[in-house]
């Protein structure tokens, strides 16, 4: 590929080496990853869901596949803060790519509490808020779900965190732009948009659900559409954090119509469990791709979409 | 005695392979030999592969397989039965065909051991690792430890048969209408064959749908006989990653079919019955 | 298939030979199947949204293709109330199956009026309210995403409709339930859930919009996840009015799925496009299947999900 | 002199058809014959089908093909390019893979006469239905009155010379880049041919890039001759319910290339050139 291809890009209070990031939960802690995609080839890692104490996550069973994508309900199982710094975050300092902390908490407290302890570790550079969490003061009703309840918890997470704090938008919303400007207010650095969707499946044969908790997140192609519109809605508001694309993405292709839509990077969710090397090779084909279209500099494409 | 742990990445590779023959056997059984699989040379009877073929984005998510055997100059044999939409696309597929594989994959059964009888129980579309650790007896001139007990709903079920008696393996066979072998459940047939070597070292292996592996593993608990069963689960990434995979276990809330099995050593996740693990937020979509 | 299964279902108002209705904008005014499907064979239809006036709709392209789904932006073209009593109707009231007629208006006064002046003709067995319309005074969010908004629209067509009035809810929100509630308060005798999910596709190549007007409505298999949800959702939340599921049916088991959520009638969107004999198919297939299953009633299976 | 409108329902039928030969032409060009398709004996040249193969979910929505011949015994060819996932898979297609076929449908051109000379203008893959309408003229020994001025990109891009040459037709070859006949595009050997025979009887027939539509019924109108031309718009249905498929017309706000169309008369639907018909709310999706 021609050396005169820029995909370097600092956005959200980071330096990324090129805008192709992996998404919370489908990139395990990287390690999984070693010797299927080069983690030194891509612009970053999100790591899965960290809560204050480890999870041990939902019922079986927890996934299943739909039309075109999957719906999954793992309950954010994970290792917790001080297993995460133990277990994980040694490899993460040598992986050679740039870390975020996806976290979340069950309570305002635990996600304050969470987000402080991730930002006092040294290889973690920036944090991604997962606010699609049951806020169970509330009901179980989704912490990202309410502009205003979101504004304070970012408000309170931005008091306690140094480093780049991204939040990541719930889709599950008729008012993404309100999500998001909240988010402004709240002080983040960087949205991430979007989580996942959710949907629910059945057995006819059983008259069960097909995932033991009902409901699950919709992940995957299905998906992109509505992923892209949302990036788009909040880049046309006007709000001012660069937006970090998710939604369905397979390809080089798929990644530039999140660019052009406004995000200024991109993270690989469920593409990474249909070939263990989507991202690396988004990397790749990205880069022939601008290369032979001529553009010198991925970032000539964040909002370039032609509405006239 | 402990079923092998593959450590992650240890040997695992993604890659290319092409189909160079599709054995349509009736019943909807196929078998599907692979080239290009040098990575998967080194691969132990139990351990499986994610495969996807070169066909969209529906079905999104690779299907698991068990290896059926690994052969010279890099082919690789699944056996497989068409039950979706995957597995339809699989069996309608030619020679030629692209197909992506991710492996090899998981844990595996003991190796077979020269003092010990090992009781091979297949359900079905569960025979392949178990053919595979019969070859490797075979290999090993210790196939006369080995006896399979094999059994299916009719005789379409049963297949592979000529192949295994040229391994001279013993073969005990079932089927529920009676049609081929005995007729009952392959459970059936196991508690004869424990009675049968009472007294001498044995180990059962199994695999086949859950619910036989569950009634095999508590007979072999209640004789006092170590079991090994490969079990199933949903699953999306077959690297633990995605931590979709999880199935109650003895020590621990969840074990995971593609990363410490799909080989289990029966004592460890038997007396979980599928029951959750801790509580957790019911609708928490992630 | 043995004469022993009931298909047949009186629910929202209208006894129905069958469960099986085709969604509006996906069969026309019902003649353009003649031929291809039995329309004496299906429950029902709903025709294409009928406005007080005829609409020419949006500016091309309209539609394209997304993973398993479509997005389209007819922009609501119709013949009119007017076009459709002379043009439409003398077809309809000899074709042999149930007739609802969804309409909606660009005001509050266009909808009640539009919903007056269907009830009045002879030939419609029922009406259903698409709310999913930019409401121009309100700076054209959605008349369907405010609950009270809705609740006071469903209340005033209410009071001039004396038809069944069943009403379709947009899943553009956080908060299904709380939309069904509305309807429930606004006087509605059925729901319809759920219409098209705003979405958005990119030509890379070109970097403009894959329809003209940037936002489409997803729809097809790819949406059936969140579509089975949102039934779910309203089922179980005690609202007390019947539900027609839609979302992305393409076959029999699709359609007992919806009927299993709690839906007591389904309606055939995308798939009459893949297949044009699709709801009668679909007829055929779940009477089939009831037969072999030995389910003597449709009705045993509306609501029947087990989750325990 | 007007295109035909095919009156909606008339003879359309939704049937399952069978692939009986794919002959790959090479440069992404294949020709599909099928089988079973006796319902589309009587369709005239210009009309279309919409198919699609047994693939699942995606793609989704069917694709549309216009008709290149039909034969005895119910057969009916199509000759496609692959541009994208819908076409890879048909090229991929075996004989013996079934299809659903929705047709015919549309309009489709003028019957040959007697005393008018027709210019074929073929672009690419939009030979079909012009060499369909050569056919016919052929058929009825009118095929003196007509010429194909065809053109492509390069030479793999011009297909089914030597049936062409066979029908007795007069072929006028243009490449953009010179490979094969005239350097240039279409429409420079359009304006030669309609300086050839000025002043006789003359009718325009195209079809191919819409961009190239435009120009040959500029051209076509600038002389004074009528014209007709076959559009291509994305399509969902192919029988008029979806209204995906509008094009802004003269005559009205917009006309449907499926069942309007696709064959137009050029004076009805040239002089809009894309602007949308009447202002709606913008963002209304349905
Ligand atoms: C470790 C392991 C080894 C296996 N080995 C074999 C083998 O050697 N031969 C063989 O024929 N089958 C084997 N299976 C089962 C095989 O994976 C399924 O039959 C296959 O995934 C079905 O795909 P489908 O698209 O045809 O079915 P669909 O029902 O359309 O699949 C829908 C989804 O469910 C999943 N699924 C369906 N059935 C199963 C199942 N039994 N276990 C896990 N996931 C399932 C699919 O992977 C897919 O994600 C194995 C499964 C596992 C987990
Ligand atoms: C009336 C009519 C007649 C046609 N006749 C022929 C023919 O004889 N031979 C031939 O090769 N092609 C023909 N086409 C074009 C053909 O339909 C497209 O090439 C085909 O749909 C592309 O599908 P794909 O999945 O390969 O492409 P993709 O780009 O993956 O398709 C994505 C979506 O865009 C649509 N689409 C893509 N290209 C076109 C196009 N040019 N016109 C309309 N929709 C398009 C597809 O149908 C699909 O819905 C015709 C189109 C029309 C409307
Ligand atoms: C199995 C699985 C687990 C996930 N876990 C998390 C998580 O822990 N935290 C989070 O913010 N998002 C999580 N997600 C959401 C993804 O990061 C991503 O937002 C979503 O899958 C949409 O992207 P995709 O369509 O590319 O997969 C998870 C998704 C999947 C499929
Ligand atoms: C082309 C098209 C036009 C539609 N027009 C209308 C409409 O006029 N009124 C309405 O309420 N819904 C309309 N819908 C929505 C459908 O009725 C249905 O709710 C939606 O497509 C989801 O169902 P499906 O996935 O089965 O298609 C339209 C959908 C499509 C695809
Ligand atoms: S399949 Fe993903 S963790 Fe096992
Ligand atoms: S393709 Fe549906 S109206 Fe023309």
């Amino acid at each position: 590929m021609s050396a005169a291809v820029n995909l370097a890009i600092e956005t959200g209070g980071i330096a990324f080496r090129n805008p192709i990031l992996t998404a919370s939960g489908t990139f395990g802690y990287g390690k999984e990853f070693e010797g299927l995609t080069d983690l030194r080839a891509i612009g970053g890692l999100v790591t899965k869901g960290i809560s204050p104490k480890p999870r041990f996550g939902n019922a079986t069973p927890r996934i299943c596949e739909t039309a075109s994508g999957m719906l999954n309900s793992i309950g954010l199982e994970n290792v917790g803060v001080e297993g995460f710094e133990r277990d994980k975050l040694p490899f993460l300092r040598e992986c050679g790519t740039r870390v975020l902390v996806n976290f979340f908490g069950a309570t305002f407290d635990e996600y304050v509490d969470c987000g402080a302890r991730l930002d006092a570790l040294d290889g973690v550079d920036g944090l991604e808020m997962n606010v699609s969490c049951p806020n169970i003061k509330a009901g179980g009703i989704e912490f990202g779900t309410d502009p205003r309840v979101l504004r304070d918890l970012v408000r309170a997470c931005r008091a306690v965190v140094k480093k780049p704090l991204w939040v990541k938008l719930t889709p599950n919303t008729s008012d993404i732009v309100a999500l998001a400007v909240a988010c402004a207010e709240g002080g983040a650095d960087g949205l991430s948009i979007i989580n996942t969707i959710t949907g629910m499946a059945i057995d006819a044969r059983t008259r069960r659900p097909k995932i033991a908790t009902i409901f699950g997140g919709l992940s995957g192609p299905a998906i992109k559409p509505i992923a892209l519109r949302m990036v788009y809605q909040v880049r046309r508001a006007g709000v001012s954090l660069p937006i970090s694309g998710i939604g369905g993405i397979q390809d080089a292709t798929d990644a530039i119509e999140f660019f052009l839509a406004g995000a200024s990077t991109v993270q690989i969710g469920t593409q990474s469990f249909v070939d263990p090397d989507a991202s690396g090779r988004i990397v790749r084909d990205l880069e022939a791709r601008l290369a032979a279209d001529g553009i010198r500099d991925v970032r000539e494409l964040v909002g370039a979409l032609s509405v006239g | 005695m402990f079923a092998v742990e593959n450590p992650l990445g240890s040997t695992m590779r993604y890659f290319q392979a092409k189909i160079s023959e599709n054995r349509v056997l009736g019943g909807g059984y196929f078998v599907l030999r692979l080239s290009g699989c040098g990575s998967l040379a080194a691969a132990n009877p139990g351990q499986f592969v994610m495969i996807r073929g070169d066909w969209g984005r529906d079905p999104l998510l690779p299907r698991a397989f068990s290896l059926l055997a690994v052969g010279p100059g890099g082919t690789a044999d699944i056996l497989a039965k068409t039950v979706g939409r995957g597995t339809a696309l699989l069996e309608r597929s030619l020679p030629g065909a692209e197909i992506d594989v991710l492996g090899p994959l998981g844990s595996s059964f003991p190796e077979p051991q020269g003092d010990t009888t090992d009781l091979l129980v297949a359900g079905g579309v569960g025979l392949p690792p178990l053919y595979m650790q019969a070859a490797l007896a075979a290999d090993r001139r210790q196939v006369a430890r080995s006896e399979m007990i094999y059994g299916g709903r009719g005789g379409d079920d049963l297949v592979l048969l000529h192949e295994m008696r040229a391994l001279g393996l013993n073969l005990f066979l079932t089927t529920e209408n009676g049609a081929v072998g005995t007729k009952g459940l392959v459970t059936r047939a196991l508690e004869a064959r424990l009675e049968h070597h009472r007294g001498t070292p044995l180990r059962v292996m199994a695999c086949g749908p859950n619910a036989m592996l569950w009634a095999v593993a508590r007979i072999a608990r209640d004789k006092g006989v170590p079991c090994f069963i490969s079990l199933e689960e949903q699953m999306a990434c077959g690297i633990g990653v995605c931590l979709g995979c999880a199935i109650p276990a003895r020590s621990r809330p969840y074990r995971y079919v593609c990363s410490n099995g799909p080989v289990f050593d029966a004592a460890d996740v038997l007396d979980v019955d599928g029951q959750p693990g801790p509580a957790v937020p019911a609708a928490c979509p992630a």
